[in-house]
This record gives structure tokens, C-alpha cells and sequence, in this order.
């Protein structure tokens, strides 16, 4: 082998991530946006630090002081906020986001079952992956990121049928209907579930995502957002509950998305 | 079929390891021989949008319009020697006879036409796909929704049958329980995921290709890990990217390798897949030929060692573009045009003996671009092959030790030499050193383990792997 | 603005030039040095179809989504230097103000910042549109229909003025006599066209360019002649095409060459544009840097020269490609991809002093692929240097000599060498000797003789070259 | 520099072209082709051999036995027959069929001068590049090829507004017009052209080419058919003046074009 040691390697290449590395640390920004009180404060630290162990016992202490609703939007989601920053910030990294999600949704399986009746979530998605298509990684984290912001998943997983992506959206009634494709032979099933949704009279977005297809594409049918990130999900998600339509979330498309990279 | 494990490396060193030329060349398709002192360009394509419509579209797509494409340009160019690659859709293995066997039949006819006319040393390569979903049922008689095992190994009949020249697959047992691990850095469930239950699955599958292979009088080529160590390097990507550590990529490499040998060891002769980037450790290994892709397959996805990964190739590949037309041609025309004088370069190299300067000019240049990058350096690669081969005849141990071999490389040269790591590809390495030195020796106890902690894992059915 | 004529070589041997080098390195841009020990790669594409529609679309098109996806995937894969291209279309030199204006600023604004953010080397060229139509006039004052010629230099101030830092165009001066003379194979009429009437409209234009770059403080870059030689070039095509032989684009190649350079003698400083192919020559005779595009532009055309022409390069370009998403990116990413890549390689074989190894490799894979290839090699193209500078007073002789010694390499190496050549191209070849032979070695008799020839070949008018 | 002597180059590359090459001869498929009668033949053999210099005196000479149609379309036409024949079997290169179509033109030239009336062509064609397009080799290419098979060609030139376009298609009433685009900032003209022709009832095959456009894109708009060579000018013409409209072109473009490539 050539000896390498008189190589100049900045000249043919340059650690751009070393050098962007965040110097803040996750303790400190926690510090910072966690809420003040100290039982809903264990509560998010768990979700924030991961700490699938302790979530349980913190859960039932600040049960004790608040209402499970309070406890899941004061406590968990809050944490899952900072999660969401950290994330952003490079900080985090997507596993982190995920095992947090994991707490997370622990704790809010306990509060709800302290619930009177169902919990009220900030909406319902039903999700799926093509028809053909088995490529559903990114739908998966998509999944626990609209979970992990307060919405209902209903996972109908990969390889399903037309028919039934449109039998259940008429017996769910989401919100919110997502479509993945990471073929350019499988995505051809979108414009299809558009259609018959529309011929149903179902008008809710139509988020279609997935390394085969762009926006232009989804944007060629009626209902069709495109999201080119898992991440772009809840922020979508969210300006569907507030009212924007699909047409209204195309118009608003690169300033919605540029929020968060 | 009997599986013979690899207990020895085929190679008595790492320098022996070069471009264009393996142990053991293979011969197959229209008078192509890959191995043995040229390296050849394949070509991969997937059909625009809507071709799937009806078979004859989808025929008309494949073979006039991009076999033929394909075919022009090398003659355009002076190539002396192409590989094509077609990759099945989902339809061409849900309904083979009516979708897979015109384009199959259709490509070979016109190739044989243009060898004929042309002397152009052709072959093709069919990579079976493999829809197959843990939910259902991975083996015959377990997925009654679409019995899709059925109709997996019944592709691949029809391919062989109709004018394959290499089968591959891109196998994806195990992949149900890597995906989950994968998204959480849990390197454990990784390697049984892949490592363990990957192996399991390909020892079951591989054979039958082989079978089918012989039976048909082609050559069963290999599998790669892009389900699962693919998708790790995908999802690592590049420096902005932050989804998972590449430190835990690279070691998922490394384990994927383990794995992808299982092919070879049913019988299956080289050259092995392009996808995967596994080659270096499995050649260094087996000695068989091996496909592989980096800077001219961008088209497809970018990885962080685009010229290391030729180091040792015997095919050099695009991965795959959509046809679509472009200023120079179609889309594939012109990655073709790429991949076939890469292919040219290293080909003068070793017509006028350089072949060796040129390897290690490709190897220096990404060898501290990432962690994956450096532990498929041809040297690191040999390194981690021995750990593989120590334990050749245990699926679990050999795995392990593939990946505890790669985190220690990483760990050694990022202490002491020039490859860089961010705080969190440190921390993750750490933790997978961490996390695999806690695993038990043997096998029975790994599995009763895994099996404990992965129960709710979703869609993972221990039946499929015959657990 | 004084024209200093080239009448002696900068390099004193072929052996010295390679690529990442030359005599006067040039520094512009955010921290860019070309020339002075690094291959940068040269990324450029054109906008998608409708686009153009109004000028924030075209804004859109070109900053937001082009130069954010390049700048983006560069920093992915840890290039530590880009230089983008852009060729202005229609509308940017048509309305200036209004379309070339924003997108100018809007690159450089973001460039600046991830320069800011990243301490990438980034850099910019505009490559300007020549729009002049020679049936209405070349020159000021001519064109009362479009006042091209006007707009053109008008076009070219709006881009220094608002954030270029490279001046560059394909200017087309002579053009309309090269049409008519390469469908004909008549190469004296291609002399004339492109070897005379182009250089004395570049002699027109440069010098005016030179003046903006240097009001502005930016850079005057360089010509290259795809109007003519890479039209012969792209007509004559590859093995499988008849248009036009081979033997007759390469000594068109060498015409062209003198032309190119007059860009270089009227003050501009280079690099010199991507596109044409006559960097070798030029460099050879000038020290300057130039810019090249071979088996990773393919994109936008095939060639059969796609290693060869690495050889002596300082940018590595993809010449241009259509934007548009693909599996593993947008179409400017994945070719950045490649060319970054290639450019990685040369750099790493720089690094390790193995550059000339690595030249010699790539020349040697094309080097009798075709007699444009030919000629081009390092070696021979200094040779045609020679030939210019010899004569480098006489715009006419120059290009002449150029011609004539490029088809005399020709014919020496098919007759004992390794350079084969098809019946036609051979037939052609003789003809082009015997033709350049016998024209009189005075310029003003070849050009009474050619402006009585070629007087009524359509949209020639003598008055655009002052005759 | 390497010493490239040891260097076997068939590993690295390979002379399709020279394999390929005819072992046919011009003359030998020329005396096959050309008319009988020794005449006329002299007049063809001018065209198929390039005799710029004597078709004059063969023309003059053929127009004695001949009326000046017969000259043109048994004598000049039946030479240009040989010279594509040629040029399709790989013995003639482009520039052969330029210098025998500059032949053929003086001696047609000549004829036309000797007629009574206008001489009746195949057809007439409209051509022109785009606007703001400068790209005009592969129209003027095809200009020759259209006039050399026999058609009245309408040269616009290159840069032409689309009103032009469509003012002279009115006036002119060709059986064809065409349009030639390199560049995909420039082709978007063609859909408009065709539209503002529809809507004055023009319905003409409007044949678009160049490097920009491909086939997809010129069956977008109405009246489009797309021409990837030249030298299917002709051949698509023919057809044209046969009957074929543009839908029909479209349904046998794969069958026509495959003709000749
Ligand atoms: C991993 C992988 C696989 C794995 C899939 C594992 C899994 N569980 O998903 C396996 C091995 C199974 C596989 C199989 C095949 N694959 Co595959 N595969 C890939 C690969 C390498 C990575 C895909 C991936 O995981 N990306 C990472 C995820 C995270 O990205 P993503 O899904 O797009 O999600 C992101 C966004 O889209 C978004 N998102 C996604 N969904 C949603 C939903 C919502 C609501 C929101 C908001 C966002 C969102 O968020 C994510 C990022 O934040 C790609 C390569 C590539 N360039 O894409 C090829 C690729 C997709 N595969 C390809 C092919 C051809 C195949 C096979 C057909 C090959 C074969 N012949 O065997 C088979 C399929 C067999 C079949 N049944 O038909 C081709 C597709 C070509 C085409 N025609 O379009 C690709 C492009 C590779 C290539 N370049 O050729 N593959
Ligand atoms: C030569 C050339 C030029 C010459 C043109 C000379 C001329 N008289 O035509 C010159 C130098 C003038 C030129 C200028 C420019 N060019 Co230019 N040019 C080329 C080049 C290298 C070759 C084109 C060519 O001649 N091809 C050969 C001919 C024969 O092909 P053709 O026209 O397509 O014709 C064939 C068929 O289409 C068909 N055909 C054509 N018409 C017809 C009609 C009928 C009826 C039929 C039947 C058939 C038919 O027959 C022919 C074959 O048989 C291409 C490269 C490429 N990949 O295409 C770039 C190219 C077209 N140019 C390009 C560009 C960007 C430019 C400039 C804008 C660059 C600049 N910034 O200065 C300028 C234009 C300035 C302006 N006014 O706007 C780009 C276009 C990108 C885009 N946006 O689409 C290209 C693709 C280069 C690239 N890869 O970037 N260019």
C-alpha cells in the first residue's frame, strides 16, 4: 500500500460535521424549556433523557397533583418538545428521538387508562405504504413523529390494497390520509386513492411521501401535499387541524417546510 | 444442498486484492467472463412511471426502449464488454409468466442480436425481488394473503428459464427486527436481526437459486444486505444529515458482510450484487468476484466513498437510474457512459501494471471520509473477513466478531490516527463496543436472549426462521 | 485595449503540464484558487421546462431549489471546494434587469452564506448568452430588430455588476460559415469561419469583457468554441453515427484552438469555459487554467474522450444537465456526486505525488479511442501549440498550422501506430490535407479568395468582421 | 510518459466502427440503382457522385429527350434515391447527402427555369426554430433532406416568434409545419403555436424537434409529432401527404420511425 502519511487530506476533503458540531449540550437547552414545576418536570426529563425506567413511577407521582390530561400536555408532550428542538438544533439525532417517543408513549398509555373517557388527541391520520411497496421505514418514524406531537395513527402498514386505504378512510374518518412510495412503479396507486376519495366526497389532504415520488408529482392530483421529510408531518398535521385545506397547504408549501429542515 | 463455511480467507493477504481480477473468475452469458483482468460496467434502470401499466407497456419500456438504449451506447462508445442489471418490480414477481417473462425473453433476444452483429460480450443479470412480508410468513405455506414465498421462488424460475444469465436477490429475512433496532441504536438487535436471523433466511433460500441456477445452466450470483446495512448507510447519509450515527452504519456494514457470504456458501458462484457495499470483506473472504458502485452511482444515492469501493470491484455499477431523457441521451445512456469509462480507467491500469497505484489512489481518497469508508478499506476489510472466517462455522459468533472487528478498527484509527469522529459518532461507538462485549458466547444463549427481548418487536414471528 | 499574441509556449515541455496546476493560478470568488494544486469540480445546470415563465419562477428555479441543492449535497459529502456554472438562456441576456438580475444575486447571496457558515471555497461563473444573430448584425448598431449585440454586452455588465465572479461565453462569431462548411465537409470554409472570421469577432468582444471584469473586480474567464468545434464533435458522434467523420471534427478541434485563445490574449485571465475541448492546447501554449468535462458530462453529451481530457484539467465539469429530481437526489446533486468525486481522486493523487501516474492513465485510456482524442493527448496537443505559437501573429496561419499539424499526427499514427481509422474517416483526411495544403500563405489572399467563395452562403455578411 | 507499448487496447476498447464498415462500394450499389438509360443515369450519377460541375451540362443535355418533370423525378430524385440508400447503409456520411442535395438543387434550378408553370411539388413545410433559440443545424439538415425528397420548404429561420409562426402558416397553407427547439427554456413555444393554429382551424401535423424536446412532450399539445432524426423528415412527410394525420402518426411512430434510423 502507498504510504499515506504526506497527505494533506484537507485538500481533498473537509469534515464539515465535525465542524458544525453543537456546543450546547441537551442539559443545558433542557434546562431551559422544561416546565418550572418539579413533579411535571421529572415527567418531561424522562421523555427528554430517554429514561424508559423511571417514566412509569414519575407518571403515577404527578398523577397525583394533576389531571392525566395535564400530565400528557405539561409533562410528556413538553419533554417531546425539547426532543423536537434538540433534534433540530443537531443536537439529537433521530434515535434519540425515537427511543424518547418510546417513554413517551409509555407514560401516555398509564394517563390514559386514569381517563374518564377516550383522550381527545389533536387529530386523527390513517397511514399506509403502497400497494407493492415494502419500503416502510420512513413511514414508521413519520408514524412516531405524529404520534409523539399529539395525533391518533391508525398504521395500516405496507403493501395495501386501493380498496382498502379507501374503506378505511371512510370507516376512521381521520383528518389526515398519508401515502408512501419509494417506487416509481408503486406510486401510480396515489392519484387512484385520490380519486376515489373524491368521488366519495372525502376532500382531507392526501400527504404523500417517499424517495419515488416529488412534489410536482403529488401535486398533479386532487388532495395530493407533498412532504419530503418525516419530519414535515406534525407541521403539516398541525395547520390541517387549524383549518388549511389542501389547496392552501400547496400555496404555503416552501414556507411551511422551511420551518424545520 | 450442503452449505460449506468459509473457515479460511481465499486471499493470503490484502495486497493480493485488487480490481478486475478474483480467485475464481466466472463465465456465463454472451461470451462474458467477469474476474479475470477486466473490470465491466453494469448498468442498471428502473421503467418511468406508469410503464408497469400492462405487460406489453412494460416490455415495450424494458427492452425497446431501454435494453435497446443501453446496447447503442456501448457500441456508440467502444465498450467492449456490458452488464445489465434489471431489477424485478413488484409486478414482475407477483405475476411473473405475465409480466417478468416478455421483458426477460425480449432483452435477451435483442442482446444476443447485438452480439451477434457486434461481438460485444453481453450479459444480464436478474435481481429477483423479494416482496415477501414477515407479517405473512416468510416460508411456503405460511402467507395465505398473497402467497408471496411462492411466487418469490417461482420468479426466479421463470427468470432463469427465459434468458437470465445471473440471478441475484437482495434477501430480506431478518429485516423486520433490524428496521426496529436500526431506529433505535440498539446494535444488539441489529445483529440478530441481520446478522442471525438474515443468515438463517438465506440459508434457506439460496440453495433453491442455486438449484435453480444449475438446472437452468446459468449462474447464480449473490445477495446483498440492502435491507439492511443499505439502509443504515442511506439513513446515516452524509455530513448534514443526522438521522443515525455513521459510526453505527459503518458496523452494521461489517455484520451485513457475515451474512452476504451465506450465498456463496449454498453454491452460488459470484459475481456477487452491486447495492451492496459489502464486497471487499466477502472477496477478500471467498475469492469470488463481486459488483460494486460509488461515485457514478449518485444517481441511485450518495455515499461518502465513491472511489474507495472500486478498490476491488470486478463490475462497476450504477445502482440504478429512472429512464428518463436527458441532453445526452437517456438517462441510462449517459450513466452508462460514466460507469463504462471508469470501467476503461481501470482497465488501462492494469494493462500498464498500475492497476495496484490506482486501487490505493481510489482507497486514500475516502479512506477518512467516514467510518464505513475506512473499515472497507481493502486492508481494513481483509482484517474484519479473518474475524469472520475465525468463526466461519457459527452464524452468531462470526457476526459479532465481524462487528466488534470494524468498532475496534474505528475506535483505534479515530484515538490514534487520521479518521475523525463528531461527539455522537464517538458516543455511539462506545456504546456498540459496549453493548456487543456484553453478549454471551454462545449461541443458544444470544437467541434465548434475543427472542426475550424482541417478542413484541411488530411483525417479527419467530416460526419464519424456524425458532 | 491592446491584443498581446501568444508567440512562444509557457511550458517549456508537455511532460510538465497536469492537471490541478498551471503557470498563473487564479484566486476569485469566496476563497477560490484555481490552479495552484487542486481539481475543483465545475457543477452547471439548465432550469427545468417553464421555468422561464416569469422572472420569480426563474429566480425560484435557479436559487432556491439549484444552488441550494448543490451547495447543500457538497457540504453532505464534505467537498472542500464547488465552482457553479450557470449559462444564462434566452430571456437573461434578452432582459437582463429584470431575469438575469435576481438570480445573480439571489446565488451569490446564498453562496455568502454558507461560505459564512461553512468555510466551503465557493465560486461562480456566468457564463453570459451570445444571442447575436449574424443575419441581422454582430456589431452595435447593426441589429435594428432585437439589438442583440447591444443587449448581449449590456447582459454581461447586469452580471459582474450583481455578483458573477467569472465572465465566460460561447461567442459565435464565424459560426454561420462553419454551418455551411461542416455539412459540406469543406474545410477550408470551416478555416475561415471559425480559425478567422471567429477570432477577429472575439478580438471585438473580449477586449470588452476584460473592461467590465475589471470595473467590477471580477474575472474574465475564457471562450471556448462549442458554436463550431463542439458541433462537429457532437455531429461526428461515436461508432455507431455517420454525420460527419472523425478525422474531420479532431482537425477542427485544432482550428478552434487558436480561436479560443483570443479570448486569453485580449487580457482575460481564466479559467477557461468547460464545454470545449481545447484546454489542453490552450493551457499548453498559455499557463493558464482551464476547465474540462469528459466521462462525468455525459449528462449532456456522450464523447470519446472521457478520461483523456482529465488530464491537464483545473476544474472537472459535468457541463450541464436538466434539473430534476432522481433516486438519489436532484440531478444537480447526483452529478456533483461524480464530478466531486473525480475531482477527489485527482486531488488524492496529487497529495500523493502520483499525479502524473494518474494523467498518464487517463490519456491512455482514449488516446487512439479517436483522432480528436489523439490529437488531444498532452503530448500531441503541444505539438499543435507549437504550431500556433510558431505563427502567432497571423490569426490565419496560426489556425492553419494548427489544423494541418493536428492532421498530420493523424496520418502518422494511423499509418504506424496504434490509431485506427475507418475507410471514410482516412478518405476525408486526405482531403483535408490536400485542402489546407494548397491555400496561399498570405492572409489576405486566402481572404479575397474565401470571400468570393463563400459570398452567398446564407446570413454571411462580411460587414459583422469589418471586411 | 508510460510506456503504452505492452498495452493490449482490445481489453479497453473496441473499433465497432471499423468492424461494421461496408464492404459495399458507392459505385456498386449506384450501378444497381441508377436508371437505365444512359441519359438519365448521367444526370442521376451527378447527383450520387456530387458532380456539382458537370449536372449542368447532363441536365441540359437530358432536357433534349426529356420534359423537364421526367429530368427532375426520373433523372435528379431517382439520383437522391441512391445517395439516402447510401447514406442509410452506413457507406455515405451526412455531408455526401448536403453536397449531392446542393447537385441536385442546380440541376432542379434548371428544370424549373424550362417548365411552363410552377413545378408541382410533394408538398410544402413551414419550418422555423424556436424563439429565442439559436440552435439551427438539425433544421437546416432537415431542410435539405424535405426539398431533396421533393417538398417545397418555407425556410423561417432560426428565433422566430410564435406569432410569426402562426401568420405564415395562414398565408402559406402548408401541408406541414415544424418547429426545432435545443433548448428547454425555448420549446415551451411549441403547445402555444399549436394552440393559437387550432384555434383558427389550422390542423396541420406540426412535426417538432431537437435535442430539448422528446417524444412525451410533443404528444402533450395537439397536432405535435415528434422527429428524433432528420432523416425521418421524409419518411414522416410522406406519410403526411398520404393521408395521415397527426393522431395517426402518433399511433405508428414506432413503426414509421423504425424504418430507417
Ligand atoms: C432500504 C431499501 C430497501 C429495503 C426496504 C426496507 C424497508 N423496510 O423499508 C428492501 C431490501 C426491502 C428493499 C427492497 C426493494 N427495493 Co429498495 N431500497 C432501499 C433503499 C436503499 C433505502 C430506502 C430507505 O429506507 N430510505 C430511508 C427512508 C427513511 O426514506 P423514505 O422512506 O423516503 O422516508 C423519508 C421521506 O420520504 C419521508 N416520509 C416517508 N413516508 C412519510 C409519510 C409521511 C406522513 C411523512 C410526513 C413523511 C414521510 O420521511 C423520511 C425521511 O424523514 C432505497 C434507495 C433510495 N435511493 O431510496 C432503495 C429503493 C427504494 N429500492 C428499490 C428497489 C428497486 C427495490 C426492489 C424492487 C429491489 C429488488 N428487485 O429486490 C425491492 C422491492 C421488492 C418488492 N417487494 O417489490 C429502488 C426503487 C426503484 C424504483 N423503481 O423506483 C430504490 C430507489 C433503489 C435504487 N436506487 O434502485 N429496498
Ligand atoms: C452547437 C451548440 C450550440 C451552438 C449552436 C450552433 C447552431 N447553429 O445550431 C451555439 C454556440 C450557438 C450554442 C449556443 C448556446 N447553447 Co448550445 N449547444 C450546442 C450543442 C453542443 C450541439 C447542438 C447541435 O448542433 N446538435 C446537432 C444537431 C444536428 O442536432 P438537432 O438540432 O437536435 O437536430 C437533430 C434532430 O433534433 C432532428 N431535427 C432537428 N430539427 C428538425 C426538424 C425536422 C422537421 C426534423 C424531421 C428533424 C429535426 O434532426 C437532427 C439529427 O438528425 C448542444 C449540446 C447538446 N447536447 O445538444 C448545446 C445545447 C443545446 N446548448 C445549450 C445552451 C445552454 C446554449 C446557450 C444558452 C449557452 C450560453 N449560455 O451561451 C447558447 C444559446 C444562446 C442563446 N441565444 O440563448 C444547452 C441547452 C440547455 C437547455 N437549457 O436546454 C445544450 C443542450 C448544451 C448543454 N448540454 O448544456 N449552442
Amino acid at each position: 500500500m502507498l504510504d499515506l502519511k504526506s497527505v494533506n487530506f484537507d485538500r481533498i476533503l473537509k469534515r464539515y460535521d465535525i465542524q458544525m458540531e453543537s456546543k450546547e449540550s441537551p442539559e443545558e437547552l433542557a434546562a431551559r424549556m422544561v416546565p418550572k414545576d418539579p413533579t411535571l418536570r421529572k415527567v418531561a426529563e424522562d421523555v427528554v433523557f430517554m429514561r424508559y425506567k423511571t417514566v412509569n413511577d414519575n407518571v403515577i407521582a404527578a398523577l397525583k397533583e394533576y389531571s392525566p390530561e395535564d400530565v400528557i400536555e405539561r409533562g410528556l408532550i413538553k419533554g417531546m418538545d425539547v426532543v423536537g428542538e434538540l433534534y433540530g438544533r443537531g443536537i439529537y439525532y433521530l434515535p434519540h428521538v425515537m427511543v424518547a417517543a418510546d417513554a413517551m408513549d409509555k407514560g401516555v398509555k398509564l394517563c390514559e387508562s386514569k381517563m374518564k373517557g377516550v383522550r381527545e388527541t389533536r387529530g386523527k391520520v390513517v397511514m399506509h405504504v403502497a400497494e407493492g411497496d415494502p419500503h416502510d421505514i420512513g413511514k414508521n418514524i413519520a408514524a412516531v413523529l405524529l404520534k409523539s406531537n399529539g395525533y391518533t395513527v391508525v398504521d395500516m402498514g405496507r403493501d395495501v390494497a386501493i380498496a382498502d386505504v379507501v374503506t378505511t378512510v371512510e370507516h376512521e374518518k381521520p383528518h389526515i390520509v398519508t401515502g408512501t412510495a419509494l417506487m416509481t412503479t408503486t406510486m401510480s396507486a396515489f392519484p387512484k386513492i385520490a380519486d376515489k376519495l373524491q368521488a366519495k366526497g372525502v376532500n382531507i389532504p392526501f400527504i404523500c411521501a417517499g424517495g419515488a415520488v416529488n412534489r410536482a408529482y403529488v401535486e398533479s392530483y386532487p388532495l395530493g401535499v407533498f412532504a419530503a421529510k418525516a419530519i414535515q408531518g406534525p407541521v403539516l398535521a398541525n395547520k390541517i387541524v387549524d383549518g388549511y385545506d389542501w389547496r392552501k397547504l400547496r400555496e404555503n408549501w416552501d414556507k411551511l417546510t422551511a420551518v424545520k429542515e | 444442498m450442503a452449505i460449506r463455511r468459509y473457515t479460511k480467507m481465499e486471499y493470503g493477504s490484502p495486497d493480493e486484492m485488487v480490481f478486475g481480477e478474483s480467485k475464481y473468475p466466472v463465465s456465463y452469458g454472451l461470451g462474458q467472463t467477469v474476474g479475470a483482468g477486466v473490470v465491466v460496467p453494469e448498468i442498471n434502470f428502473a421503467p418511468r412511471p406508469g410503464a408497469e401499466k400492462n405487460p406489453e407497456s412494460l416490455r415495450r419500456e424494458y427492452v425497446d426502449y431501454i435494453t435497446k438504449d443501453i446496447l447503442d451506447r456501448a457500441i456508440t462508445l467502444g465498450f467492449p464488454t456490458v452488464q445489465l442489471e434489471n431489477e424485478h418490480i413488484f409486478q414482475m414477481v407477483n405475476e411473473p409468466e405475465k409480466y417478468a417473462k416478455p421483458v426477460v425473453a425480449g432483452q435477451k433476444e435483442l442482446m444476443q442480436k447485438y452480439y451477434d452483429e457486434h461481438d460485444i460480450a453481453l450479459s444480464i443479470r436478474h435481481t429477483l425481488a423479494d416482496p415477501r412480508l414477515a407479517e405473512e410468513g416468510l416460508r411456503p405455506g405460511m402467507d395465505n394473503k398473497h402467497s408471496y414465498p411462492e411466487k418469490c421462488i417461482h420468479s426466479i424460475e421463470v427468470a432463469a428459464e427465459n434468458g437470465a444469465d445471473l440471478l441475484s436477490i437482495e434477501s430480506t429475512g431478518g429485516k423486520e427486527v433490524a428496521d426496529y433496532a436500526i431506529l433505535r441504536q440498539d446494535i444488539r438487535g441489529w445483529l440478530f436481526g441481520i446478522g442471525y436471523l438474515g443468515s438463517i433466511d438465506m440459508a434457506w433460500l439460496w440453495p433453491q437459486i442455486v438449484d435453480i441456477a444449475k438446472k437452468n445452466k446459468v449462474r447464480a450470483g449473490g445477495d446483498t444486505n440492502c435491507a439492511g446495512a443499505n439502509t443504515s448507510m442511506f439513513m446515516a447519509g452524509g455530513y448534514l444529515d443526522r438521522d443515525i450515527p455513521r459510526t453505527f452504519a459503518a458496523v452494521t456494514r461489517a455484520i451485513a458482510s457475515a451474512r452476504t457470504l451465506v450465498a456463496w456458501e449454498c453454491g452460488a458462484t459470484g459475481p456477487d450484487k452491486d447495492c451492496g457495499y459489502e464486497g471487499p470483506i466477502v472477496k477478500a473472504i471467498a475469492g469470488k468476484p463481486t459488483s460494486q458502485e460509488g461515485k457514478d452511482s449518485h444517481c441511485a444515492h450518495a455515499d461518502l466513498m465513491g472511489n474507495l469501493i472500486a478498490q476491488t470491484c470486478d463490475l462497476w455499477s450504477n445502482e440504478s437510474v429512472e429512464y428518463h431523457p436527458e441532453f445526452g441521451g437517456s438517462s441510462v445512456q449517459c450513466w452508462l457512459g460514466s460507469i463504462g469509462y471508469e470501467a476503461a480507467l481501470m482497465n488501462t491500469a492494469k494493462q500498464l501494471k498500475q492497476d495496484k497505484l490506482l486501487r490505493d489512489l481510489y482507497m486514500a481518497t475516502d479512506r477518512y471520509r467516514s467510518p464505513e469508508a475506512f473499515i472497507l478499506a481493502y486492508d481494513n476489510a481483509y482484517k474484519i473477513g479473518l474475524a469472520i472466517t475465525e468463526h466461519g462455522n457459527d452464524i452468531y459468533l462470526r457476526a459479532k466478531a465481524a462487528g466488534i472487528t470494524a468498532a475496534r478498527l474505528i475506535e483505534d484509527e479515530s484515538k490514534a490516527g487520521k479518521l475523525r469522529l463528531s461527539k455522537h459518532e464517538q458516543d455511539m461507538l462506545r456504546k456498540i463496543i459496549t453493548d456487543l462485549s456484553a453478549l454471551p458466547d454462545e449461541e443458544s444463549k444470544f437467541v434465548d436472549q434475543c427472542l426475550k427481548a424482541y417478542k413484541d418487536v411488530p411483525m417479527f414471528n419467530p416460526r419464519n426462521y424456524d425458532l
